[in-house]
């Protein structure tokens, strides 16, 4: 009956796609709306570097409520964009998510914190307010305040979490003592709004050695034994990484395309153009392939979480060199 | 006996509506005595309720005087001179028919005590005893308007000012309710104001029949009527009767000619 | 394919019952037995359909797998509940009503303010408040408090239209009569105005229920501490536990149905009087 | 003369507390914004007099509250001075919404309708259905948003559609129970009148249950657009900052816009407004041929 269905939809998806043109049709879910962050599929789709690979591309920006892999389960999409731990996550959930590509080496993840609230050192979080994203994208903070042995049910000693909605206001209005941002986004909300670097403490995650892998690229494990599947997916992340470095090396001109792209019409050129250039330091490492040493670290620190572990056991087949091998040489 | 209590002098009212004034009431004139059983009759738009609101301080005159008991309309209300039956019973439906009569009472600051006795004695007048627990809306509409008569006969009013109370009820109900009424005047010495369009209604209670005309509102007869105070329903079928029942309709034929 | 089929024919022969049912005589037990019935069928429905067709539990869970996770989570599930519901929503609802309630008694003594305040209220009342929820999270903090404003606002309006037209309810006659008998404005608020508007009054706090309770777990998607039901549904859905997010929605069904059930009852007992309510 | 009269005599008092209010959101605006004026000065070291923090509150780019005046120049800015296809008018984003609602209003009336008249002539299904229709609506709505956009994703329906049967799942609901009690309006004696005239059921709904009901189908029609409204940018917030109104109140929130976010707020009062207006006037036009209004 399964079969039944995928049958169906497929079938909807190939007479779509005869009916349009031959080229074959890929559907990418972000994971959170348009932009910079995901410059490089924008690129790719808007130099035509899809198209020299006979792929027609959709994206599909995300948002708060839209879990990309929950996307991926329900054939809304191909390929989705996630963070590590999350997709991990899911896997242990028995959704069969395998990294493909991981065009992201470093993670942009950090703690924002005022000076004035009294943080200095990690060691300063104690019986703190901190705010942290949800919706999967905790799994990085649990970790790291199980390994400073922080507990986080607001316990004494331990820290009070917050929910951080979309912004960061928290900080500004002093409701919390930290705020989680991104290098590229939101740390410099907070810049924007009126505070200065200097009145600001910032705990990467990579400086502290708990960072986790972020946007990578997950197909359905069974897709990957088809084989036209297989060489749509090689096609595709041979586009995709063309597209992030052209934009690393044309930062501008990417951050436009991306404004161009937005629907929501809520982006800026000036924050969008600081994010490009922030993001393109989190690629640079990266031509596309997983590091092995780094899915290795993040596995670890997923594996620590104490009484709470995101996952309880090391995952196996949850990523893949078959595509990047192919699509990279 | 011949104390005046409501009198009326030069008394008009003029409505402003979009259609320009209408004239409900033109130089009334009227005195009415102590003890007396006063009925208005008249078409409608001829301004018997409209005169009966302005004595009960509803409606304010726009020129020419009323006094009760010698008092403003407005002061008399104040002084809780009189007790007001409408048209519909207008019961308090979330109150018992006790609850009800209790009201005014409550209202006034009565003890309780005296509410209770008061209640029980009003509803004993209009034949309601043990309804008291009774909600309005499980009783039949007869005994719904006797409960809002009992409402208006609670306190100490001296006057009972009647709008058509019986206007919704079928003939043989009010029959007799007619009739208790008329039992109800003897026992209180209450002086009441009546608006019926009903001829025979008219002639049977009154001691007094004001008879109305439209357009102006205004009084085309007034007849002082000749049966005796203590009367039945037999009286109906007397001559006497059928004469002032005459005079009344010829009286409102006049009003319709001058129209 | 079986359990497609046996779901069909569970449907067929549970219709064919309430059917039965609804044509005999309306017992107190019929009326609580067809609804159940249809109920059960829904569920059985949905539990057939899903297993039938192999649909993920990270789309749909079955019912029974919601029931398992409700059954093993309850700690949470209540946590989850005092701090929305009792803490947000029925705070927000009480102050939100009473505020209307009392601003609706000002604003029936003057002519001017009801006939100003009134098209804005049903025109407001009208407006997706829901949208100021991320601005009120900015105002009042992360907990419970700007939940509770945001229910305030969201039931304000609604209640103070339904409270003013109560207030006007009022039968021509009766007010008539309480001007006959002198009666102050205080005796005529508490006496005839009150109780005349009640099935007013109750229809406002009626459409409130559902109200706070949307209101207070849609504010948590713009911020909260780590409980709330809101707060559970949004992360659950982020870590793919469906099931942990129907229990959650089936704790707020069951939460605002007995809400709206609790005031209904209040209404019948208080508005015992009014047609609507007498057999 | 007198029309002018009555004019004054109904906008008057509205415009009056319009004034009040518009008022009082200047002074709020001053007061919540003060906080983060007066904490720039003093991280900037300098003291502000009282025409410098007042005139600092109604400027701020992200102010806590901003000022009337900054959110009527927003809209006029995002309706007026964009062209209706940028990404950054609001008229487009209002479209967008607006599409929606109108499709789920739609499929909301006929739903409806159809469960109101199915409610009417069984009676099986009158003591089964009534009383799911009411329980239907404590579910939180937007808690099911997200997720009926996705499963209807694996069906492969995107777009409008999945934001649509949001708004119908709200706006479904008063026109069930207006339309039960509109079809239920016609009294004993109407009824057996059609009796004595030997009608069919189908006769009897088509000349007098449909007619008598139709008073109360505009009623609900009025709750059901708004409901329909609120819908549709519940549906658009979850779902991704896509476009439409509910997405711009996200990404305002999301970027701390708070100018954007009322000024999409007032666009959807106004939406929201102009809509109800509209049946209002299909109402009095539709009743006045049928002689139930004059």
């Amino acid at each position: 009956m399964k079969n039944l269905i995928k049958g169906a939809i497929a079938s909807a998806f190939l007479f779509g796609a005869s009916a349009a043109q031959a080229a074959d049709d890929v559907t990418l879910q972000l994971k959170w709306v348009t932009q910079a962050q995901f410059a490089g599929y924008y690129v790719a789709l808007d130099k035509g570097f899809y198209e020299e690979e006979g792929l027609n591309v959709t994206i599909k920006p995300g948002g708060p409520d839209i879990a990309p892999a929950q996307v991926i389960a329900g054939g809304g999409a191909d390929v989705v964009l996630d963070w590590m731990p999350s997709a991990l996550a899911s896997r242990e959930k028995g959704l069969d998510l395998v990294n493909i590509a991981q065009p992201f080496k470093s993670s942009g993840m950090m703690l924002t914190c005022r000076k004035d609230a009294g943080v200095e050192t990690p060691a300063d979080f104690a019986d703190k307010t901190l705010g942290v994203w949800f919706f999967g994208n905790e799994y990085p903070f649990l970790s790291w305040m199980n390994k400073l042995g922080l507990k986080t049910d607001g316990s004494d000693g331990g820290v009070t979490v917050l929910k951080q909605g979309f912004n960061v206001d928290p900080i500004l209005q002093g409701q919390a003592a930290c705020v989680s941002t991104m290098t590229y986004n939101e740390y410099w909300q907070i810049i924007d709004a009126g505070l200065t670097p200097e009145e600001l403490v910032v705990f990467k995650y990579e400086d502290e050695g708990v960072s986790t892998l972020e946007d990578g690229m997950y197909v359905l494990g069974e897709n990957l034994k088809d084989e036209a599947f297989k060489d749509k997916m090689v096609r595709f992340v041979r586009a995709s990484m063309k597209g992030w470095k052209y934009a690393e090396e044309n930062p501008d001109e990417a951050a436009d395309i991306v404004l161009d792209n937005d629907a929501s019409g809520a982006q800026t050129e000036k924050h969008q153009r600081r994010m490009m250039s922030e993001v393109a330091k989190l690629t640079a490492g990266s031509n596309g392939a997983l590091d092995v040493a780094d899915y290795e670290r993040t596995v670890q620190s997923l594996l620590e979480g104490g009484s709470d572990p995101v996952i309880t056991k090391a995952p196996e087949g949850a990523w893949t060199h078959e595509i990047t091998d192919a699509a990279l040489n | 006996m011949n104390q005046t209590v409501i009198s009326a002098q030069n008394l008009s009212l003029t409505f402003q509506t979009n259609d320009g004034p209408v004239h409900a009431l033109k130089d009334i004139n009227l005195d009415i005595d102590k003890g007396d059983f006063v009925s208005f009759i008249g078409p409608s738009g001829c301004g018997k309720t409209t005169f009966l609101r302005v004595m009960a301080d509803l409606e304010t005159p726009t020129s020419g005087t009323v006094t009760v008991n010698g008092m403003s309309p407005a002061e008399a209300r104040m002084k809780r001179a009189y007790g007001y039956v409408f048209q519909a019973a207008g019961l308090y439906p979330w109150r018992t028919i006790g609850g009800n009569i209790r009201l005014p009472l409550e209202i006034m600051g009565y003890s309780r005590e005296e509410q209770a006795k008061r209640v029980a004695n009003v509803l004993e007048l209009v034949e309601l005893e043990g309804f008291d627990k009774k909600f309005p809306w499980q009783l039949s509409g007869g005994m719904q308007q006797r409960a809002s008569i009992a409402r208006a006969l609670a306190f100490d009013a001296d006057i009972l000012l009647m709008d058509e109370p019986f206007g919704a009820l079928d003939e043989i109900v009010r029959d007799h309710l007619n009739e208790q009424l008329l039992k109800l005047w003897a026992r209180t010495e209450k002086t009441i104001g009546f608006v019926t369009h009903s001829i025979p209604e008219a002639v049977f209670l009154s001691t007094k029949i004001v008879v109305m005309s439209p357009r102006p509102g205004r009084i085309a007869d007034v007849i002082d009527s000749t049966l005796p105070r203590d009367r039945t329903l037999d009286i109906r079928e007397t001559q006497e009767f059928a004469d002032i029942a005459h005079r009344v309709r010829e009286g409102l034929r006049a009003g319709h000619a001058y129209d | 394919m079986i359990w497609i089929l046996f779901v069909l024919i569970f449907w067929g022969a549970m219709w064919a019952v309430n059917v039965r049912l609804a044509a005999g005589p309306q017992t107190q037990l019929t009326k609580i037995l067809v609804p159940t019935l249809f109920g059960i069928t829904l569920l059985v429905l949905w539990e057939g359909l899903v297993r039938g067709f192999s649909i993920s539990p990270i789309l749909l869970p079955p019912p029974s797998m919601i029931a398992q996770r409700f059954a093993t989570s309850l700690p949470i599930l209540w946590e989850d509940f005092v701090q929305t519901f009792i803490k947000g929503a029925l705070s927000g609802y009480f102050i939100g009503c009473s505020a209307a309630f009392l601003t609706a008694i000002a604003v029936d003594r003057s002519d001017f303010l009801k006939r100003g305040l009134l098209p804005i209220g049903n025109f407001v009342a009208a407006l997706p408040i829901i949208g100021m929820a991320p601005i009120l999270v900015m105002w009042f903090g992360f907990d419970w408090q700007s939940k509770a404003a945001v229910v305030v606002i969201m039931v304000f309006f609604p209640m103070l239209v339904n409270t003013v037209a109560g207030l006007n309810a009022k039968d021509k006659f009766q007010d008539d009569l309480m001007k006959t008998y002198a009666a102050s404005y205080w005796q005529n608020l508490l006496k005839l105005k009150l109780p005349a508007a009640m099935p007013f009054i109750f229809n406002g706090l009626k459409i409130c229920t559902t109200l706070a309770l949307i209101g207070a777990i849609v504010a948590e998607f713009f911020g909260s501490p780590i409980r709330g039901m809101g707060f559970r549904i949004s992360t659950e859905v982020g870590r793919l536990s469906l099931d942990m997010v129907w229990a959650e929605i089936t704790v707020a069904a069951l939460a605002g149905s007995a809400f709206y059930g609790t005031m209904a009852l209040i209404e019948k007992a208080v508005t015992f009087w009014h047609p609507s309510q007498r057999n | 003369m007198t029309r002018l009269a009555s004019f004054w005599h109904k906008a008057g008092p509205v415009l009056c507390i319009l004034l009040v209010l518009i008022a009082v959101w200047y002074g709020a605006a001053v007061a919540l914004n003060a906080a983060w004026a007066k904490d720039k000065a003093a991280r900037a070291g300098t003291e502000l007099t009282f025409s410098e923090l007042v005139s600092d509150t109604m400027s701020q780019e992200k102010p806590l509250l901003p000022a009337p005046h900054q959110v009527a120049q927003e809209i006029y800015k995002t309706t007026v001075l964009k062209k209706i296809t940028s990404k950054r008018s609001l008229i487009w984003h209002g479209w967008i919404t607006l599409s929606a609602t109108l499709l789920g209003f739609v499929f909301g009336t006929a739903l409806g309708v159809l469960l109101a008249v199915g409610i009417v002539h069984s009676r099986a299904m009158d003591m089964s259905v009534m009383p799911w229709v009411i329980t239907s609506q404590t579910i939180p709505i937007l808690a099911v948003a997200p997720m009926v956009i996705v499963v209807l994703n694996a069906v492969g329906v995107s777009g409008l559609l999945p934001k649509a049967i949001i708004s119908m799942y709200l706006s479904f609901f008063p026109v069930v129970v207006g339309m039960v009690k509109g079809l239920r309006a016609p009294d004993h004696m109407q009824l057996d009148q059609m009796r004595t005239w030997n009608a069919s059921n189908n006769t009897t709904f088509w000349k007098l249950r449909l007619p008598s009901s139709m008073p109360y189908f505009f009623a609900s029609l009025k709750i059901a657009i708004a409901a329909s409204l609120v819908g549709a940018i519940v549906g658009e917030l979850p779902t991704g900052a896509v476009a439409g109104l509910g997405a711009r109140l996200l990404a305002g929130s999301y970027y701390g816009q708070t100018i954007q976010i009322w000024s999409a707020l007032i666009c959807a009062a106004v939406l929201a407004a102009a809509l109800v207006a509209l049946i209002g006037v299909i109402e009095r036009a539709t009743l006045k041929r049928m002689g139930m209004q004059q």
